[in-house]
Formats: structure tokens, C-alpha cells, sequence
């Protein structure tokens, strides 16, 4: 079932035919066609990534992902970049959860130079992610009620989410960019005072998720516009590298925390959290409830955190730092999926290659494109924000 | 990851595994094997889950590197299989209708390596790049640096001294 | 040049024929010309002060700088108290804040969403990026000075820069608008072959009419 | 659907009872979090322009630039980086590697401009509102991304190393070598206070990569006295060192060795390259020490005949006859000796001026002589009963000891003097004492307070740890003679050696008078150079500056056939004779190219 109202029949005489190599044979000039550009004027929260659509009628017959709005050529400027001039450069790649690339990135470069950071690094990097993983989805939530058209949410969402840039500043130095999880370890410990503060935060954050479940999640129209639309068959999650929140909403326990546990989520206690329906609403509802799961793991680091010892490892001179060769990859659970570095070295000073694996790759690309033929126009918005892009991590 | 390595090795003409951790290995297959590599792993090892796909410009060898990382999720292992390919005129037969995600990256890598991928959907769209006019960016032989000069305008007034050059300069003139 | 862009005949839904030039049919072609000052100084300085109080940012986040207007828009930093409001289409916006970065892909599309909208407008360069480059200093793929492109009358430094940052930035902006000063606009007009010449060295696709209004 | 799935909404409508959340002043009301990285301080004093912060810089947004009313100086280039806020991005990578902590972040974030030219700015020179902020990202202490510790030379311990004149280092192993090299960020300081200029930051490089060959080039480029300039150099480079702001300096005399240690005589060989076709002009040179082999060196490379005469039986002038074996093994001087005759250097030991040959009869037949006399002579203290056949030079007691000649070691000693000289002769005599008697009973007396010695740090911890007993701020009075029998020295307390003007004038403490025993008392207070080779007539026609050789830039004295280096002309050390050496050498190369051309 892929649309949920039933007086609505669509009108397929209309419909394209296939061509024999499997693409649609679409006339534009046949006037039975309309293109329509979704973006990339910022197409909700979704960043400069925008969709061809050509539609007939109220219905998308083909869409097309255009990415590289933002190319900046990462991986091509790391690799004249030493090991530790590519630290500050890899948190741009993901703007609204740069803290996975710092920590891939340096793990990545640590396994490869026979580096360990320090136990209390490891706790501090995995709060860190933890906050960045309740902000992603805090303004997930947003774009999500906003994307049809119910604003408040983004307006609570926001707010919380601040509440929590403020923690980064004062454990950071910064609100958006980070740049605090290092190679070798991370930069400071915490502050003063930080925990009282942040359960102040976390409070926030739990009671703007109550609000959002009421207002949200018990809502007719978000009902109406969201269940049983843009369902992921969960037989396509291997074959199209689902991964992360799509791939729990369609009941595939795919957690990287869990299955191949990093920094110190073998010490802590939570199941991924799962849903069955794959449609909008559930990937919205594993998202939410996720975010309660980060609140709780974020009160266990704090709790379970050795608040004495080192915070960065001895590493050679990061002036003339070379890494001998080898390759590597380091995955790691983020709030869209399996985020993940590939880094190849050749001895010298700088990476010979470094290679992103963002979870949006396969989100936005192939399978948005899949899901999006036979959709009405009015969903597709709503079905690209519940994908959870980010266009950066695609094109980098 | 040994075990399978072994097994693998006696099906098809693999060459040594490099055990990065205990859960991560490389290993190089001939262009040829790929396919029917890639497809056992997924069908009968539990690989079925395709990571990434990407390349590695080794210039100086004349060669480039594809890597398909796999993944198997309940045995929580990965395996990443390297193809060695010939530089000039790269081509490599595509596996998009193994892993249908398989032809974004093969897109990618045709626009920002020049690896042709012969079959693969949509191939020679742009994906990331428009109107680009010169060898593949992630090529070796591009010099990003270069190339931004030539064609962007930096703000002028930029000028820099060596420390060493200026001290010399100005503790010891005159030779003395 | 894409399919959609080149000249074709089209049946409408009456049955009759017609031919559709993109390029041409849904543009105005006249190059755009120099708005003057009202005749009367305080005629001019009341547009000024109304222009001043209603800064419609157009919603186009062309980088990372985006992600900072969203706690403007939303009740913490609460940016409408003071007369700025974000629009979803140029055509409503007279404030274009280029946030950050510029791919050469996306500058072509902030190019026509600049053109298409309403004078008198202005542009502020966020960040670094917008100055000399930023970290992207020796990138293929973005621009360096956004002031060869696009006339710009604001910068705040910053990578990228916080919303008190940007508050601080419309305020000033609304300044240089009562004082007068904020003629990018007509800068544009005024050197408009030249800005265009730039812009072509880097945009190698050139598939959109000159002036796109 | 529910009727709660109608209802529930409205629940949004309890927020009007709610206070607002919105921050009434969010330019004022929001100062930049204690750690915020902000825009950039620099602390003026603590700056010393190495320009670390312009090579970590990825944006290349630091540029290195003079600054009015700051002088370079040693250990500082005078340069301050100025920072384009158009490259930024505030990462902070600048902060931490900054080598005197000077670059700091304030937590101020709010500047807006109409003018892009205008985000350029020297934090520290262009006055910003935020120069005084307190607050703002300071390197955490703990927060180290640079080595802070010198890796320790390996050396014996003082019961082994007073048996014998054995060396005492062991020099770097090529791991510890490779670590120590590693702590260098190459910023070159060091290079303009190296009188020779040895570019240190590339020969470190060359031992981190391993590349001894390199290394040695680089090395020979400057200076054909490594060997022993890696074992005894002053190593004033170690002064300026940016390392030594917030940890310790590089140990780069060490690393020169390690290089030196590394490699075979044949290389060395190979890499100065053998004779050079001759230009069939001669140029004499009197002493075979570090300044005169240098010049000889760089004169013999250009193609010149060079014939060196030493008066001793063997070449290295002080390096040789001053410096002691456990410091400078014979077998290093000889080696580099070695390599700069490999170029076709003819040195004639056993011949000395005025006797074996005359200064006129070398006038006549070279194009040019050179003199590199050094300082043979030890000056007195000319205290009473300093004339006794007891009370000796150390610079005739060292050259002695070299020489196998037996002295005569006294069973208890006072040495005069605090510098490396006086090091020298009191470990010396510590080695003979434990060889002839079984203990050590050296005094040594010197007039500055520990603080302010003028011998090496390690020297004179090594020195104690070896049992000579160092008394600091004494001055001589009187050698003490009883029956014909020198029986000690007689020291009172110095209270200044400078006066108001800061002339040498010390002042004592009469009251605090020490005697300290002794059957010989050594005067190590300074050497001179011994000129009565030069002969009446020469001496009265030369030029003269308060006892030394009035030369130019290029060492030329008043006679325009005749140059004079090393030094007698720059005072005791090796890496400045060195320097001067090539200085030399390229005045005598000039002279001769210019008498050359009219042909």
C-alpha cells in the first residue's frame, strides 16, 4: 500500500510507458508532462539538494536526485592537507552533525599510526556524539512537522536544540563546528557545573518531546498525511544499504552501536530502538523515541565517565606526522545511519585517499528515487525529509 | 576472518588477506573474479551489505584501486575487496544489478576518477560536478591548488615572510 | 543543453499547437538599469527608513551559514522583533545573505535567484568563505570573493558566524540602508557586463538567459 | 483515528501560559562561553614570530609580517602573524602549537564590514575591542600537542667515567635520535644565531626521515667541523630554540652528532668531493685550527694551493690541545681533519713561525697568509705568590695532559675560573688524581655565582657529580706559600663584579675569607693569543684594537696581503672560528679573483 486514500484512484492511462532498456519513455513535449524542480532552494530542512520531478498530474511518474550544490571536494583537498590540518576541514562535511566526522576521522587516522586514546577521550567523544546525535534529530522533528505545514514544532524543536548548542560552547568552544575530538583524544575535559546544566538541557529536551508527542505524534492530520506513506519494503534494506532509523522503522536492528560496538557503547545499557510500519510516521516515531535513548545514554556517560586522567595521547610531532601505509574504515552510528571513513595512507604526510560514507548516499539517491514514482506531489517533501538527508555528506 | 579468506582462496584466485582488525580485512581480486566474488559473499557468506564503493588513484604505479567494502551485519565482520585496475582508459564491468546502490557510486567515480563503468544506469549524467572541463578532479594529477588559482581571483595583498630568511637578513647583513 | 531548455512544440490542453522557447519565453530580456533617488531627500529617506524595517531575507541557505538562521527564526533569538523575515521566494526577499560557501553550481542558481529579485536589494557575505575563500581556499569547485560575482554591501566574519552575530549584521545592514549606502543593486546595474563576465569564467554551462527576470 | 488524535493538538495552547523564552538583548546578553574560540590575542612579549602557527594553518590564513617598533633579535624574528579572517576558521590549531602560548582566542565573535579588506588584521598591533578579554580558548595545560621533554642522552655515570678519559656520551641511538628530531617544529630561529648558519631545521629533517646522506651534505655545507661541533659546540643555537618557551630546547648539537655517528670517513669523503682543478694561486696559513682548516677548506675547494703550518705535532689547534679527551675523542678531530685534507689541504705540523720558517719568506711566495694563531696563552690573575713554579696555566696543563706529558698532578688542587676551561683542567686533574692517588680533591673557585657561570650547565653538574667541589662567588686574593711549598688560596666573597657602569670592577667581602688547600693552584681565567711570531717591524706596521688585530669584515688587517681568523680575532669557541674561517676564505677568494682580472 503506498497511498492510504482510498477514494482517490489514480488515472495510469495516462502513464508512460517502458522503454525496452527499463527507463520511462517520457515525451516532455507530448504536454502530458510537467517538470517540476523540488529545490535546491532549501526544500525544507533537507539542504541544497533538489529532486526533478516530472509529474502527471497530481502524481511524480519519475524523479531524479540532483546532488553537488555543495561539492567542495573534501577528499581531494584532504589529500594535500597533513594528518592534522584534515581535523579541523572533515566536521564541515555534515553541518547538523559534524561530530561524526571528527571521531571517524581520528579513530581512522589513530588505528592506522598504532595510536589508543585515552579511556576518559573515548567517554567525552561519546557524549559528544550523543548530544550531536538528540540536536540532529531535534531539528529532524522540525522539518519533519514542518514539511506539512505544522510549524510549531520546529519552533520548540529549535529552541531545545540552542539549548543544547549552548552545552557544545562551553564544552567546546564552539556552537556548530566543533573541532574538539582530535587525533589522539579531545581537546579539554568538561567544564564546571556541566552536568547540572545539562540535565537542566536534557529536561528541556524531554519535556519538548512530550509536547512534540502530543501536538505531533497525536495528531489527525500528521495521521492522515503520514501513515502508511512512503513505505521502505524492508527487503530492499540490504540491497539499497539502508541503514540507521530507515532501517529500524522497517524492523532491521541495524545499530552499529550494538552490532559492532565503539568508544565505550559496550558499557552502556539500551536497545536500538525499532518499529515495524516503515512508513513517515514510523521513521518519525523511531526517530523521537531514539532521541530518548540519546537522553538516557547521555546521563549514563555522564554518570559512568571517569572525570581524572589523560585526554590525548602522545602523538609524534603533528607538524611532520607520517602514517605508514595501510587502509582502514571506521563506521559509526550517527542519527541518518552508518556513517563511515575510509582512509588509505602511503607513508607520507598526508592521506593518499579518504573516502566519506555518508548514510544519505543510498537514502537520498537510489532509494529516494525509487519510492518517490507514484507518490502525489504534496508527499514528496514530507517522504525526502523523513529519508533524514544531509546533501553535504553526499557529494562532500 | 582467516577462516573465510581460506575459503575464499579455495574457490576463487584471491590474493592475501590483510587483517586490519579483528573484524576488518582487505583482500585483492583479479578484475575478472569480481563479480562472482562479490556475489558469493552475498549469497553465501552474509556480505549483503555493500558499505561503499571507491577508488584509490595509486599515480605513481600507474594502477587504481576499487574497493568494495561489504559488510556482514550479524557476524558483525567486514571485508573490503580490492580490485587492481590499469590506469589508461579504466574500465570495470558494473555491478549494479547486484547491489542497485552500487550505480550512484559508479556514477560518481565516472565523473571524479574517469572510471568507465560499461552498462551502469545513468552513467555519464553529471552527478556532482556541472560543466566540467578539465581531467577528473580526484584524479592524482589534478592539482586542486592550481586549478583554483587559474580560475578564481584571490583577494590581493598577501604577503608572507620565512623567520629564518628575515632574522638572517636582518641580524647579519653585512657579513659580520 | 537539457531537453527541457531547448525550443519545442507543445499541444495544449485546447489542441492547438504552439511553439515554447524556455530560454526566451519566461524572461524579460531587458538588462536591468539603475534605480535613482526620489527627487525630494525626505521622500528618499523615508523609503530608506520603510526598506530599513523590512529586511525579507530570501530562505535560500546556500551553505553551512544556513543553519544558523533557524534560531533566528524561532523565538530565542526571534529575528522578526526587529523588522527581518525569511521568504520562500525572491521575488519577496530584498536580502540576499549568501551563508558561506559558493559551489560554482550553486552560485549559478544564487545568480538567478539574485536577478529575479526586487530592487532595491542587498547582499551579505557570511563567513570567511564569502571573503577571501575561507578554508576553501584552494578548491576546485567554489568561488573565493563573492564580490566578483555579486555586489555585496555586508560582511560578518565569523565560520561561520553565530545568530548575535547576524542580528548585529542586519543591524548594521539597516544603518548603511537609512544612510543610503546600500546601493549594491545598482552597482550591479551599472557593471553589470563586467559581473556577468565574471560569472561566465566560471560557470561553464551556461544554459540561462543573460539577465534572468 | 482517536478523538484524542483531534484533541491532543490543542494541548500547543497551554504555551500562552508559558514565559516567553526569547532573549530580550541578544547582543549584549550573550558573551562567548569561557573555552569560545573567538577572535585572536597575541601577547606581544611572549610572541617570537617563529611562524609555527603559519605552517599548521590549513586556510593559509596567517601571514608573517614586521611589525613597527618590534626588533628581530636573537631568538626572536621579529615577526607577528597577521591573520585574514577571509581564510579563518577557528580551529584553534594556531593556539595550540603556539610555542611561547602568546596566540590566544578571546571570546568575542561579532564584526561586521562593508569592506572585505578590512578582515585582516595582526591580533596584538591592530588595537580591537576584544584585545583584553579575559575569557576565551587558552591552551589546556594538559592539552599538549608538542613533545615538551628532551630526550636524555645516554652517558656514563660519574664512578665509570672519572676512571678514565673515556668519552662520556654515548650519543643517540637512531630511535631516540628520530624522537629527539621529531620535537622540531623547523621554524629556523636557531639558523641566525648559529654563526655559521647551519640550517639546522633541514639537517633535523633529514634525521627524522633517516636520510643521513642528506643530513651529511647539508652539514658540510656549512661547516667541515661537524664531527667535533656535534661533540663540543656551544651550541648558542640550543639559546634561541622556539622549544625551549614551554618545555626544552632541541637537543640539535646531539642531533649534529647523531648525523656524524651515522656515517663513514669514506662518505664524508665522497660528499666533499675530492681536489678541485687547481687556479695555481697559494695562499699560507699559519695554525691548523678549526678557523684556519675552515678557510683552508673553502679556499681548497675553490681550486686555491693552501699549505697550512702548525707548530704542534699534530693539527686541530684548541680543539685538540684544549679540550679534553672524555669531551672530544682524538679519533673525531682526526677524522674531519682527514676529510679537509681529502681535498688536497697540505698541512705541515712541527713548523713554527719566526723559527723553523719566517713570516716574510711566506709574504713572498703566497698570494695571501693567513693567520689562525688562536689563543695559546693563559692570562694571570697576578695575585701574590701567583708567580710560583706551582701555579699554572690550564690551557699549558691541558695541552700537556693531551700530550701524555707528565706534570706532575698535585694531590689536592685549586683551579681559578668558572668557564669551560676551568671545567676542563679541574676534571682533568680529577681523572689523573683518581689514577695516581684514588680520590679526587679538586677545588674550583669562581667569581660568578652559580646562576650566572659561564661554563655549560651540564658541565658543571658534571664536574660536581665527578667530586670537584665548586665554590661560586669567590675571588682569588693570594696563593699561600709556605716553605718554599705552594699550600693553597686565599678567597674572599665577591659581592658584584660589575660596578654602576657595568665595568669589570669586583667588590668583595673582606670579612668572609676561606682558605682552600691545595698543593697547586691553576689559573683558568681567560687565554690570549700568543703574537711574537709576527716580529717587531710586522706588529708596529699591523693595526691594533685594545691588544687584538684590527681586521675588517672579511679578516683582512691593515696589511693587505695578510688576514687573520679564528680566535684571536673573535675569542674562544669553535663554531665561530668556524664561521670566521669562511668568512676569511671568501676575502682571501675575492682578493685573488679581483687581482686576477686586469690579466
Amino acid at each position: 500500500m503506498t497511498q492510504n486514500a482510498p477514494f482517490f484512484t489514480p488515472d495510469r492511462s495516462q502513464y508512460p510507458a517502458k522503454k525496452a532498456d527499463g527507463t520511462l519513455d517520457i515525451d516532455i513535449a507530448s504536454g502530458k508532462y510537467l517538470k517540476l524542480w523540488q529545490g535546491p532552494n532549501h526544500p525544507g530542512i533537507t539542504g541544497n539538494m533538489s529532486v526533478e520531478l516530472t509529474v502527471c498530474g497530481d502524481e511524480v511518474v519519475e524523479g531524479k536526485t540532483h546532488v553537488g550544490y555543495l561539492h567542495r571536494g573534501f577528499e581531494k583537498l584532504m589529500e594535500r592537507r597533513t594528518f592534522i590540518q584534515c581535523f579541523p576541514i572533515v566536521c564541515r562535511i555534515c553541518v547538523p552533525e559534524p561530530d561524526f566526522n571528527e571521531y571517524c576521522y581520528a579513530a581512522a587516522v589513530e588505528e592506522l599510526a598504532g595510536i589508543k586514546s585515552p579511556e576518559r577521550a573515548d567517554w567525552i567523544r561519546a557524549l559528544i556524539l550523543e548530544m550531536g546525535r538528540i540536536n540532529s534529530y531535534m531539528m529532524y522533528l522540525g522539518g519533519q512537522a514542518g514539511a506539512l505545514g505544522l510549524g510549531v514544532i520546529g519552533q520548540w524543536t529549535t529552541y531545545a536544540r540552542d539549548l543544547m548548542l549552548d552545552r557544545f560552547e562551553e564544552l567546546t568552544g564552539a556552537r556548530i563546528y566543533h573541532m574538539f575530538i582530535m587525533p589522539g583524544g579531545v581537546r579539554d575535559g568538561l567544564p564546571e557545573g556541566f552536568d547540572k546544566r545539562m540535565e537542566e538541557t536534557l529536561r528541556e529536551v524531554e519535556s519538548t518531546l512530550k509536547d512534540v508527542y502530543d501536538v505531533m505524534f497525536c495528531n489527525a492530520v500528521f495521521k492522515k498525511r503520514t501513515v502508511g506513506v512512503g513505505y521502505i519494503d524492508p527487503a530492499l534494506v540490504d540491497s539499497y544499504g539502508i541503514t540507521g532509523p530507515n532501517a529500524r522503522a522497517a524492523g532491521v536492528a541495524k545499530d552499529v552501536r550494538k552490532d559492532q560496538p565503539y568508544l565505550i557503547y559496550s558499557q552502556l545499557d539500551f536497545e536500538p530502538v525499532l518499529g515495524q510500519d516503515s512508513d513517515i510516521f514510523t521513521r518519525a516515531d523511531v526517530r523521537r523515541r531514539d532521541v530518548l535513548v540519546s537522553v538516557d545514554l547521555v546521563r549514563q556517560i555522564l554518570a559512568k565517565m571517569p572525570r581524572t586522567g589523560p585526554l590525548m595521547a602522545t602523538v609524534p610531532n603533528v607538524l611532520h606526522w607520517k602514517i605508514p601505509r595501510g587502509e582502514t574504515y571506521i563506521r559509526g552510528e550517527c542519527s541518518r545511519g552508518e556513517y563511515g571513513y575510509y582512509l588509505v595512507t602511503d607513508g607520507s604526510g598526508y592521506p593518499r585517499r579518504v573516502n566519506v560514507r555518508g548514510p544519505s548516499y543510498t537514502h537520498a539517491v537510489s532509494l529516494l528515487e525509487r519510492m518517490i514514482v507514484n507518490l502525489n506531489i504534496s508527499d514528496v517533501a514530507s517522504l525526502m525529509v523523513s529519508l533524514h538527508t544531509y546533501p553535504p555528506e553526499i557529494e562532500r | 576472518m582467516r577462516e573465510l579468506h581460506t575459503k575464499l582462496k579455495s574457490l576463487f584466485p584471491v590474493g592475501d588477506l590483510t587483517e586490519q582488525r579483528s573484524n576488518l580485512g582487505f583482500v585483492t581480486v583479479p578484475q575478472e573474479h569480481l563479480r562472482a566474488v562479490l556475489v558469493h559473499l552475498r549469497d553465501r557468506e552474509g556480505f549483503t551489505h555493500l558499505v561503499l564503493l571507491t577508488a584509490v588513484d595509486w599515480l605513481e604505479a600507474g594502477q587504481f584501486q576499487l574497493t568494495y567494502l561489504l559488510s556482514n551485519r550479524t557476524a558483525g565482520k567486514d571485508l573490503g575487496v580490492r580490485v587492481m585496475l590499469a590506469r589508461d582508459g579504466a574500465t570495470m564491468q558494473s555491478i549494479h544489478d547486484v547491489w542497485p546502490t552500487a550505480a550512484t557510486y559508479q556514477r560518481e567515480l565516472r565523473e571524479m576518477f574517469g572510471i568507465d563503468f560499461p552498462g551502469s544506469p545513468r552513467l555519464h549524467e553529471e552527478f556532482i560536478l556541472e560543466g566540467w572541463n578539465d581531467i577528473p578532479p580526484y584524479r592524482r594529477d589534478f592539482d586542486t591548488l592550481k586549478y583554483a588559482q587559474e580560475n578564481y581571483s584571490e583577494r590581493p595583498g598577501r604577503v608572507t615572510h620565512d623567520p629564518a630568511a628575515h632574522m638572517k637578513q636582518k641580524l647579519n647583513s653585512g657579513g659580520n | 543543453m537539457k531537453d527541457e531548455l531547448k525550443i519545442r512544440v507543445v499541444k495544449g490542453p485546447d489542441g492547438v499547437e504552439f511553439e515554447v522557447e524556455p530560454l526566451k519565453d519566461y524572461y524579460c530580456e531587458a538588462a536591468p538599469t539603475v534605480m535613482p533617488a526620489a527627487y525630494i531627500k525626505v521622500v528618499e529617506d523615508l523609503f530608506n527608513w520603510a526598506r530599513s524595517e523590512s529586511i525579507w531575507i530570501l530562505g535560500f541557505g546556500t551553505g553551512c551559514g544556513a543553519i544558523e538562521m533557524r534560531p533566528l527564526m524561532t523565538p530565542r533569538f526571534d529575528a522578526y522583533r526587529f523588522g527581518v523575515q525569511w521568504r520562500p521566494t525572491p521575488r519577496q526577499a530584498n536580502l540576499f545573505v549568501i551563508s558561506g560557501y559558493l559551489s560554482t553550481k550553486t552560485l549559478k542558481r544564487a545568480i538567478r535567484s539574485y536577478e529575479q529579485m526586487q530592487n532595491p536589494k542587498y547582499v551579505i557575505g557570511l563567513g570567511s568563505c564569502t571573503i577571501n575563500g575561507g578554508m576553501y581556499w584552494d578548491s576546485y569547485n567554489t568561488i573565493k570573493r563573492l564580490d566578483d560575482y555579486l555586489p555585496v554591501d555586508l560582511y560578518i566574519a565569523g565560520c561561520m558566524p553565530r545568530p548575535e552575530a547576524l542580528l548585529a549584521g542586519f543591524q548594521d545592514m539597516k544603518k548603511l540602508i537609512r544612510a543610503g549606502k546600500a546601493e549594491g543593486a545598482n552597482l550591479y546595474a551599472e557593471n553589470f557586463e563586467w559581473y556577468k563576465a565574471n560569472q561566465k569564467r566560471v560557470i561553464h554551462d551556461w544554459d540561462m538567459p543573460d539577465y534572468n527576470w | 483515528m482517536s478523538v484524542r488524535d483531534l484533541l491532543s493538538p490543542f494541548a500547543a495552547w497551554k504555551n500562552l501560559f508559558r514565559d516567553p523564552v526569547t532573549i530580550i538583548d541578544p547582543l549584549n546578553d550573550r558573551p562567548g562561553a569561557p573555552r569560545y574560540r573567538g577572535f585572536h590575542q597575541n601577547d606581544m612579549d611572549k610572541c617570537i614570530g617563529c611562524g609555527t602557527c603559519e605552517t599548521i594553518c590549513q586556510n593559509g590564513a596567517i601571514d608573517m609580517l614586521p611589525v613597527d617598533g618590534i626588533e628581530t633579535k636573537q631568538g626572536d624574528s621579529g615577526l607577528r602573524p597577521r591573520i585574514d579572517y577571509g581564510r579563518c576558521c577557528w580551529c584553534a590549531l594556531c593556539v595550540d602549537v603556539c610555542m611561547t602560548k602568546s596566540l590566544t582566542m578571546s571570546n568575542a565573535y561579532t564584526w561586521v564590514e562593508s569592506d572585505p579588506d578590512a578582515f585582516r588584521f595582526t591580533p596584538g598591533v591592530d588595537k580591537k575591542h576584544w584585545d583584553n578579554a579575559e575569557l576565551g580558548y587558552h591552551r589546556p595545560e594538559e592539552h599538549q600537542l608538542m613533545a615538551k621533554v628532551r630526550l636524555p642522552m645516554g652517558e656514563m655515570e660519574p664512578e665509570t667515567r672519572i676512571e678514565s678519559f673515556a668519552e662520556i656520551v654515548n650519543g643517540y641511538t637512531i630511535e631516540q635520535a628520530r624522537l629527539e628530531a621529531d620535537r622540531c617544529v623547523s621554524c629556523g630561529l636557531c639558523v641566525a644565531t648559529c654563526p655559521a648558519h647551519m640550517s639546522v631545521p633541514d639537517y633535523i629533517a633529514a634525521v627524522r626521515d633517516g636520510d643521513y646522506e642528506r643530513g651529511l651534505k647539508l652539514l658540510y655545507e656549512t661547516n667541515p667541523f661537524s664531527g667535533i661541533c656535534g661533540s663540543v659546540c656551544t651550541h648558542k643555537c640550543e639559546t634561541t630554540c622556539a622549544a625551549r618557551h614551554d618545555g626544552d630546547p632541541i637537543a640539535i648539537r646531539w642531533l649534529k652528532r647523531h648525523i656524524m655517528d651515522q656515517v663513514t670517513f669514506e662518505q664524508c669523503r665522497d660528499i666533499v668531493g675530492g681536489p678541485r682543478p687547481a687556479t695555481g694561486k697559494k695562499v699560507a696559513i699559519i695554525g691548523a685550527g678549526p678557523a684556519g682548516l675552515t678557510a683552508a677548506f673553502d679556499l681548497a675547494k675553490l681550486g686555491h694551493s693552501v699549505t697550512v703550518y702548525e707548530a704542534f705535532d699534530k693539527p686541530g689547534g684548541m680543539t685538540r690541545w684544549g679540550i679534553p679527551e672524555y669531551r672530544l675523542p682524538y679519533a673525531r678531530i682526526d677524522q674531519d681533519i682527514d676529510v679537509i685534507r681529502s681535498v688536497g689541504v697540505d698541512i705541515r705540523c712541527n713548523v713554527r713561525i719566526g723559527k723553523d720558517i719566517l713570516l716574510d719568506e711566506l709574504h713572498n711566495s703566497y698570494d695571501a697568509v693567513l693567520l689562525a694563531l688562536g689563543l695559546q696563552l693563559g692570562r694571570a690573575t697576578r695575585i701574590p705568590g701567583s708567580e710560583h713554579e706551582n701555579v699554572r696555566k690550564a690551557v699549558d696543563l691541558l695541552r700537556q695532559a693531551t700530550a701524555f706529558e707528565d706534570f706532575g698532578p698535585p694531590r689536592q688542587a685549586v683551579v681559578i675560573g668558572g668557564g669551560n676551561v676551568a671545567m676542563d683542567i679541574a676534571r682533568t686533574i680529577a681523572r689523573l688524581q683518581k689514577k695516581e692517588f684514588g680520590r679526587v680533591q679538586v677545588t674550583l673557585t669562581a667569581l660568578e655565582d652559580l646562576a650566572h657561570f659561564l661554563a655549560d650547565p651540564d658541565e658543571v653538574k658534571e664536574a660536581g657529580e665527578e667530586g670537584v667541589v665548586i665554590l661560586d662567588s669567590r675571588g682569588p686574593r693570594q696563593v699561600v706559600i709556605e716553605n718554599g711549598q705552594v699550600t693553597g688560596l686565599k678567597t674572599w666573597h665577591v659581592k658584584a663584579i660589575f660596578d654602576e657602569q657595568g665595568r669589570f670592577a669586583p667588590s668583595y667581602d673582606e670579612t668572609d675569607e676561606q682558605m682552600h688547600a691545595g698543593s697547586m693552584v691553576i689559573e683558568a681565567i681567560g687565554q690570549m693569543t700568543d703574537v711574537s711570531i709576527l716580529g717587531d717591524t710586522l706588529t708596529e706596521k699591523l693595526t691594533w684594537n685594545r691588544g687584538r688585530l684590527q681586521v675588517d669584515a672579511g679578516g683582512r688587517t691593515s696589511e693587505p696581503w695578510l688576514w687573520a681568523s679564528g680566535d684571536m680575532v673573535r675569542g674562544p669557541d669553535v663554531v665561530s672560528a668556524v664561521a670566521d674561517g669562511h668568512r676569511v676564505a671568501q676575502s682571501i677568494h675575492e682578493m685573488i679573483a679581483e687581482t686576477e682580472q686586469p690579466k
